[in-house]
């Protein structure tokens, strides 16, 4: 086993410890940022993936992957992001709503 | 490996299974996502899998180098999953509008189109 | 239509009402001129080679048998006619009615003059419809409705029996062609499907011609117009299960089932039909049970084989159509003239009508039996044709005895009693004689009766002669039709008739009640109708209720539970499990991914966080997009995080409209788990099964060399996707502008103030 | 979404995200990519724009209903399928015209391959955002 | 020319795509018929080409079979892509006055239009795979144009219409795989002669049983046709009568190509199955009929009883049984989409297709009664119109191999058939107006009168001529039968190359 070998086999691991804990977080919750927060990391983690399999594989097309993740990867977060926000400002109405009756 | 990929596949198949007899049909719709998934890996294994190797051919070559990846179930599956998509993108609009109109998101409640014999008058 | 135009006209309906008597008029000619050739002892075949490749031809065969029906049918047919132009005059709907009426008996010719089983079938249920039509006339009523509905339903069942035997016997006898079966009987009836044939066409004609237990459906047929009735008891409907009966008599009789079966079945009708008949106060109904009673005695002579009684089976058919029909026109002609038809209110009629008095008499006595009318002759040979039965001929006799006792009642009770008796009784309408077309047909009819009685020879050559050859085979078995036969058996049983009907008519308004407590005490088929038909009703009402309750999770269950028993239930039953599977070449990263998605998913179906359960299809759409990394599927890879990706913004929109998974906590499904884990199960062992079958990777290796040099792509999966099967992927953008304008559709369709 | 950072910044990624779609359109023959991808990247950088920005904005941008792009899309593949027939060919039989040829190098490559792929990418495209515009306005 | 296979499938694309762009006016409903009549004169070619040389086929792309996509029509193919093209042009028509403005600007036509294509597409494909495509091609536009209205009983029934249709799809998905994992191929022919040199035959007949299923939910078979009754009396006229028509028949199609060419290495097996699941879907289809009270809930529910039949022709397996489902397939078609394209002017007439709200009919409406008269009673066999032919010809097969009791369930079914038909006939046209009124066809006005009235007519004259010369439909069916029992002729067309 070379060290480039050991290398991308601790790199792998630490993706899917990162990976592991994101969905640890994201079936705890409590919060609703917290799981979105999760789901985002869980993004950026696969884009590390797509390097290091590029790197193990030798080719390029795996690059591709990553970048295109890359670019928009951040879209599920910010439609997920502004969902909390609605609801948060949603409950908020509601506990107005409540607390005038 | 395959083996370990039909047994990912068959607890796709139980979840989604068990997700799409709920009686919220927002859980058929995730039952859907996930059963498509199963459905796009069943295809995808069939064709046996490579690791490593995707089906491109390097400039200069007249073929790819070496053994590479089966090209067939990639488009299959890609094909599948923009289908996939259209059915879901459909089956969650039409979700979103049945509750709306009909103000239920449960199945059994949802009873306009066939009454029960004792409401008909 | 036109509701003004309902005014009574007298002459009729004109040209509408004209042509088919005209088209009646001429078949009968046209028959009339074939009866000498036929009395020779010639048939006349007609083919035409209809559907050659199911074997069908249209083939017509004029012999004996079918023309002596034929002449019944157009000549009664077109009598009928007439009269039903002045009847119904004026009536809006009378066009229907005359294509209907004259359709009718263009399909009862067609039925008696058909040489094929299924040509023979077609015209069968030609009448069976324009029956239904005609029976239907009254269709204001719910009584109209519901007794064409009767008749079609039971003739109908009928038919798909006798449908069933047809193409059996075609098959059995290697031909649809009845002269050509008929002529090998002794192979068919020692053919070992003969019984089952014999079964299904008998219920067929059993129910056509009404017999015991089928014989509800006729008296509420009445519900047509009185010319219908007419026609439809004297020579036709009714008379198509006698005329298939004797069709086959030929080919099928001779044997104890043929004989039992027709000749208890007959004299049971025949015995039954007339005591309801005595019972019945409205004229009709009267004569339509009378119907019965000739239906059940033509059935009883075509049980046996001898000369006696076939020739008793031509005479009385012949008699039968001619005073029936008489006397159902009649009964037509006081309706309409009186409006009414009940026995007990009519009376007095002779002064006011005396042409109808004189048709109703005439045609009374010939059904009653007296002498030297025709129906004398015809219960003279009847009797004779009974005591010719091989095996307990007194009991049947006792039978036909008490029938024709019941139906001299009857006959006195239908003919006598309106025109002579004096009641006191105001009568809804002041009687008075009917328009010479409706006349014709009774006068006509009743005087034919009389004509035949004086000169049966006429009737003997022209019809009855033939028919028997049709029947039997040889000229030589008819007897001899004689109003003077001398002091014999028959003679003594006609006069024990007469004296037992006297005493019946004139007890008829004592016996009525005690008839009525009898005849309730037995089996009450005509409420078993509705019953049948409430029973149907509601079950199939709780069948459905249980496949299609409109719960859709039910649905979706048996739907998955089929999908089970296919994929499991196949497995064992066809040994398709696959090997232990190969675990060696598994590593940790694998492991990993296995975790990540199964994790994800389980995640999704337990949790009741919709965010939760959001993010946790996400995980598993990510893991799986890292297994086609690892496989070395770039495109896919993409496609599927973007795809993922898009998912997810689509639910977090929607999800800000949508409530909460649960509002009543979490559901607990343990039988939904165990269908779903099964299901799994079966699918990773199918899967592992297959996997385990070498590939042949042709397809891939063609486009592995071609993809290049041929169509010009590095990428091979792009090449595949819009060169080598870019069908496919025309169909699949196809599939996704749908998708995008049916969901804008389904957005948009009750909002059109937000389209842009 | 009252975020000024992704709004301002929208503007810019959107135009991005449709180049790089247009990018992954056209070298996708060779390499990972093509119509599919395209489609979907080019959609992204809308939907972005919808959610940052709202959907009128983002229809204002787009000019053209996403829907009748959709359908012109499916028309144009459609019609280069249909090429094919002028030179008595099978139904998306590829028709290639290879400018500048030269017996090492192919050149500029210009075929109905292409043109069906570019079909796809509006096809993919207009369906997103029809559909996601749609929902959109219904919140 | 190439064409001839390919020209049927492309037409209605491009009509839907016209038609789409010209929605705002009213050239776009005109494309429509246009389009389909063209469809109409380009399938009656292609007819002619097969009737002329058996079975044509054509490489998509050029690409040889089994490499690229074949198109591939024998008989049963040809005559199916006819009956489409007919029923589409029918249904064409009478949508220019059933449809209104609002759905045609949401994209009635396209949708309409690309539905036909997918049928055509799936009845002309060569290719497993292809075939799923046009299924889904299929299945999406049938979800547009169901909830095309957005009424609730619409979206209701839409549900469980898409959903059991999901799982039906992804199930067709997953056998493709599975069977391409067996056999490394997607081309039908090329599969039938694969499939042989399986090892573990058991497997073949699993994945087999997952088709049947697959296809068995769009065929609506019992116990898997649910949706049906539950969706298909919910949308507009036309397209309850397209649906009725062509989509289920669709399934059926599928069922007997796969069980016919691919999967026959277990007909004791597998047919034996079918021949349960047919009596059942026709007992269980003709009994939930007579529980209605609705006519497009009635004529559903009779949808399902009819599959029964076909499938039962494929399943006894005989060149007689299967002639009787081919010929059954197009008599049903003819009929039923009439059946329910007359729903839609009793209703607009007579102001509902609830039976105990509507009536007299037969007094003030007589050419409609008459219109009704002849479809009704064909489907429910009687002579000589084209029901009972092809009634007539599967009871004769079951009969022929002495399966007595599939043949008298066919029968009674029938009767039961009557029972609905007579209901209908009774409630509708019989009954007077419960609230007094004469509905009469002059309510219309002449132009809608012309759009609605001459596809009832022509289709209503279509099972007439069945009926009065079925001998040429007949002896077609034959050799249909003959084909599918026989597919040689079939592989080596498609896998010979061009024709």
């Amino acid at each position: 086993m070379t060290l480039m070998d050991t290398v991308l086999t601790l790199g792998f691991a630490l993706v899917f410890i990162g990976v592991g804990l994101a969905l640890i977080r994201l079936a705890v919750g409590p919060t609703l940022p917290d799981r979105v927060v999760a789901l985002d990391q869980m993004t950026v983690s696969i884009v590390a993936f797509c390097g290091l399999a590029a790197i193990r594989s030798e080719d390029a097309a795996f690059l591709d992957v990553a970048l295109v993740l890359a670019l928009v990867g951040f879209l599920a977060t910010a439609a997920l992001a502004r969902f909390a926000e609605r609801v948060v400002v949603r409950r908020e109405a509601e506990e107005e709503q409540e607390d005038s009756q | 490996m395959e083996a370990l990929i039909a047994i990912t596949i068959g607890v796709l198949v139980a979840t989604s299974v068990y997700l799409m007899l709920a009686r919220n049909v927002l859980r058929f719709i995730f039952g859907l996502v996930l059963i498509s998934n199963a459905a796009n890996l069943i295809i995808f294994a069939s064709g046996r899998l490579t690791v490593g190797a995707p089906p491109l051919i390097p400039v200069g070559a007249d073929g790819p180098v070496g053994d590479v990846a089966n090209a067939l179930p990639q488009a299959l599956v890609l094909t599948a999953i923009v289908i996939g998509f259209g059915l879901f993108a459909f089956a969650l609009v039409l979700m979103f509008r049945a509750y709306s109109t009909l103000g239920t998101l449960y199945s059994d409640d949802m009873r306009i189109a066939e009454p029960r014999t004792e409401d008909k008058t | 239509m036109n509701d003004t135009a309902t005014a009574m006209h007298p002459t009729g309906n004109g040209l509408v009402g004209l042509i088919p008597v005209g088209i009646a008029l001429l078949l009968f000619g046209w028959f009339l001129s074939l009866a000498p050739a036929v009395a020779d002892g010639q048939s006349l075949r007609l083919v035409w080679d209809w559907v050659p490749s199911l074997g069908i031809a249209m083939s017509f065969l004029v012999d004996g048998l079918s023309l002596t029906f034929a002449l019944l049918i157009s000549g009664i047919g077109a009598l009928v006619l007439l009269y039903s132009n002045t009847y119904l005059a004026g009536h809006p709907q009378f066009a229907r009615f005359a294509l209907f009426l004259t359709s009718f008996m263009l399909a009862m010719l067609g039925l008696v003059l058909a040489d094929n089983l299924i040509g023979l079938f077609v015209f069968w249920e030609l009448t069976t419809i324009t029956s239904y039509l005609l029976i239907g006339f009254g269709h204001d009523t719910t009584k109209g409705r519901r007794s064409a509905l009767q008749a079609l339903f039971v003739t109908g069942a009928g038919a798909l029996a006798l449908l069933a035997g047809f193409i059996l016997l075609g098959f059995s006898m290697g031909s649809f062609e009845l002269s050509e079966i008929l002529a090998q009987a002794d192979v068919l009836k020692a053919h070992e499907m003969y019984l089952p044939i014999l079964i299904l066409i008998l219920a067929g004609t059993f129910t056509k011609s009404a017999q015991f237990p089928f014989h509800f459906w006729l008296p509420n047929a009445m519900a047509a117009p009185t010319p219908v009735s007419a026609f439809l008891h004297s020579a036709t409907m009714v008379k198509a299960g006698v005329y298939l009966m004797a069709r086959m008599h030929p080919g099928m009789s001779g044997t104890d089932v043929w004989f039992w079966t027709l000749t208890i079945a007959g004299a049971f009708t025949a015995v039954f039909a007339s005591i309801l008949a005595l019972r019945q106060t409205d004229l009709k109904q009267a004569l339509a049970y009378t119907t019965l009673m000739a239906l059940g005695t033509l059935t009883l002579f075509l049980g046996q084989t001898s000369g006696y009684a076939m020739t008793a089976f031509a005479t009385f058919l012949v008699v039968h159509s001619l005073y029936k029909a008489a006397l159902f026109l009649v009964v037509g002609c006081i309706d309409h003239s009186t409006g009414t038809r009940e026995a007990d209110v009519l009376g007095g009629l002779g002064r006011a009508m005396p042409v109808t008095a004189f048709a109703a008499g005439l045609a009374a006595l010939s059904m009653a039996g007296f002498p030297p009318f025709l129906g004398f002759i015809g219960k003279e040979l009847k009797y004779a044709g009974i005591l010719a039965i091989g095996s307990e001929p007194f009991l049947f006799a006792a039978a036909l005895l008490t029938a024709n006792a019941l139906m001299f009642a009857v006959a006195g009770i239908v003919a006598l009693r309106p025109f002579w008796q004096r009641t006191g009784v105001a009568l809804p309408r002041k009687p008075h004689e009917a328009p010479w077309p409706m006349l014709a047909g009774p006068v006509i009819l009743a005087v034919l009766g009389a004509l035949f009685g004086v000169y049966p020879d006429l009737l003997q050559v022209a019809l009855v002669d033939p028919t028997v050859k049709s029947l039997l085979g040889s000229i030589e078995d008819a007897k001899e039709l004689k109003l003077w036969a001398g002091v014999n058996m028959p003679l003594f049983m006609s006069i024990v008739t007469v004296a037992l009907g006297a005493v019946l008519y004139l007890g008829h308004k004592r016996l009525r009640p005690a008839l009525g407590r009898l005849v309730d005490a037995a089996p009450q088929f005509d409420n078993g109708w509705d019953k049948f038909l409430l029973a149907l009703k509601s079950f199939a009402a709780w069948q459905t209720q249980i496949i299609q309750p409109g719960i859709l999770r039910r649905y979706i269950f048996a739907t998955f539970a089929t999908v089970l028993v296919a994929l499991g239930g196949t497995m064992i039953a066809r040994q398709a499990m696959p090997t232990w599977p190969d675990l060696t070449d598994v590593t940790f990263q694998n492991i990993a991914l296995v975790v990540l998605i199964s994790a994800g998913a389980i995640l999704t179906a337990l949790t009741s966080s919709r965010i939760a359960a959001m993010a946790a299809l996400g995980v598993v759409g990510i893991g799986v997009a890292m297994i086609f990394i690892v496989f070395s599927a770039p495109d896919v890879a993409i496609t599927q995080l973007l795809v993922e990706t898009l998912i997810v913004v689509l639910v977090a929109v929607a999800l800000l409209r949508l409530p909460v998974l649960d509002e009543n906590g979490r559901d607990h499904r343990p039988l939904d788990a165990i269908l779903a884990g099964a299901i799994g199960l079966s699918v990773t062992l199918v899967l592992l099964a297959v996997l385990e079958t070498p590939l042949d990777l042709r397809l891939t290796e063609y486009f592995e060399v071609t993809s290049w040099p041929e169509a010009f792509g590095r990428n091979i999966v792009n090449v595949i996707l819009v060169d080598f099967r870019a069908l496919d992927t025309f169909g699949e953008i196809a599939v996704v502008v749908i998708a995008a304008l049916s969901a804008y559709a389904l957005l948009r369709t009750t909002h059109p103030r937000k389209d842009p | 979404m009252n975020s000024i950072i992704l709004r301002v910044g929208t503007r810019y990624l959107c135009g991005l995200l449709v180049l790089f779609s247009l990018y992954m359109l056209i070298r996708g023959h060779n390499e990972p990519g093509g119509g599919f991808i395209g489609g979907l990247i080019g959609s992204t950088g809308f939907v972005l724009f919808a959610l940052a920005c709202g959907t009128a904005d983002a229809r204002n941008a787009l000019k053209i209903m996403p829907q009748n792009i959709a359908m012109g899309g499916l028309g144009i593949a459609l019609l280069a399928g249909i090429f094919a027939a002028f030179f008595g060919d099978a139904l998306f039989t590829g028709q290639w015209l290879f400018i500048n040829e030269t017996p090492d190098d192919k050149g500029i490559p210009i075929s109905t391959v292409l043109f069906f792929d570019i079909g796809v990418y509006l096809v993919v495209f207009g369906s997103i955002l029809s559909i996601v515009f749609a929902m959109e306005e219904e919140i | 020319m190439t064409w001839t296979l390919a020209t049927p499938l492309v037409l209605p694309f491009l009509t839907a795509v016209l038609a789409f762009l010209a929605r705002y006016g009213t050239t776009g409903r005109w494309f429509s018929v246009a389009g389909n009549a063209v469809l109409l004169a380009a399938s009656i070619l292609l007819m002619a080409r097969v009737l002329d040389q058996g079975v044509i086929a054509t490489q998509m792309g050029g690409w040889a079979a089994p490499f690229g996509i074949t198109l591939v029509a024998d008989y049963l193919s040809a005559v199916m892509v006819i009956i489409t093209a007919i029923t589409a042009l029918a249904v064409s028509v009478y949508a220019l006055t059933d449809i209104d403005v609002r759905k045609e600007q949401l994209g009635y036509h396209a949708l309409f239009n690309i539905l036909i294509g997918g049928v055509v597409g799936a009845f002309l494909t060569g290719d497993l795979f292809n075939l799923y495509v046009w299924f889904e091609v299929m299945l999406i536009s049938s979800f547009g144009l169901l909830i095309l209205g957005g009424n609730k009983d619409q979206i209701d029934g839409g549900i469980k219409y898409v959903t059991l249709n999901l799982i039906s799809t992804i199930l067709f998905l997953s056998g493709i795989g599975l069977l391409y994992g067996m056999t490394g191929t997607l081309n039908m022919a090329d599969m039938a002669r694969a499939i042989d040199s399986v090892e573990n035959q058991g497997l073949v007949t699993v994945v087999a049983m997952m088709f049947m299923v697959a296809f068995g939910v769009k065929a609506a078979v019992f116990p898997l046709f649910f949706w049906l009754p539950a969706a298909y009396h919910t949308p507009a006229f036309s397209v309850s009568a397209v649906f009725a028509g062509l989509l289920t028949k669709v399934g059926v199609y599928a069922l007997i190509r796969m069980f016919t060419l691919v999967f026959d290495g277990d007909v004791g097996f597998t047919h034996q199955i079918l021949l349960w699941v047919a009596a059942l879907t026709m007992i269980t289809g003709v009994l939930g009929a007579a529980a209605q009270n609705d006519i497009r809930k009635i004529l559903s529910f009779h949808i399902v009883s009819q599959i029964g039949y076909m499938i039962m022709g494929l399943a006894l397996f005989t060149p007689l049984a299967l002639a009787g489902a081919v010929f059954y397939l197009v008599h049903h078609i003819v009929v039923k989409a009439n059946l329910f394209l007359i729903a839609g002017v009793a209703e607009r007439t007579a102001g509902s297709t609830d039976l105990n709200r509507i009536g007299g009919l037969y007094k003030s409406a007589p050419l409609l009664a008459v219109l009704f008269f002849i479809p009704a009673f064909s489907l429910a066999g009687f002579p000589p119109l084209s029901g009972f032919w092809a009634k007539y010809v599967l009871v004769a097969a079951a009969i022929e191999i002495q399966g007595w009791i599939i043949a008298a369930v066919a029968l009674l079914v029938g009767l039961l058939t009557i029972f609905s038909m007579t209901k209908i006939w009774a409630e509708a046209f019989w009954k007077p107006h419960p609230e007094g009124a004469d509905p009469a066809l002059s309510q219309l006005t002449p132009q809608a009168r012309r759009h609605l009235l001459i596809p009832i007519a022509a289709l209503a004259a279509m099972t007439l001529v069945i009926g009065f010369s079925p001998d040429p439909f007949v002896t077609f069916a034959k050799d249909a039968a003959a084909q599918l029992l026989d597919p040689t002729a079939y592989i080596t067309t498609v896998l010979g190359g061009e024709a």
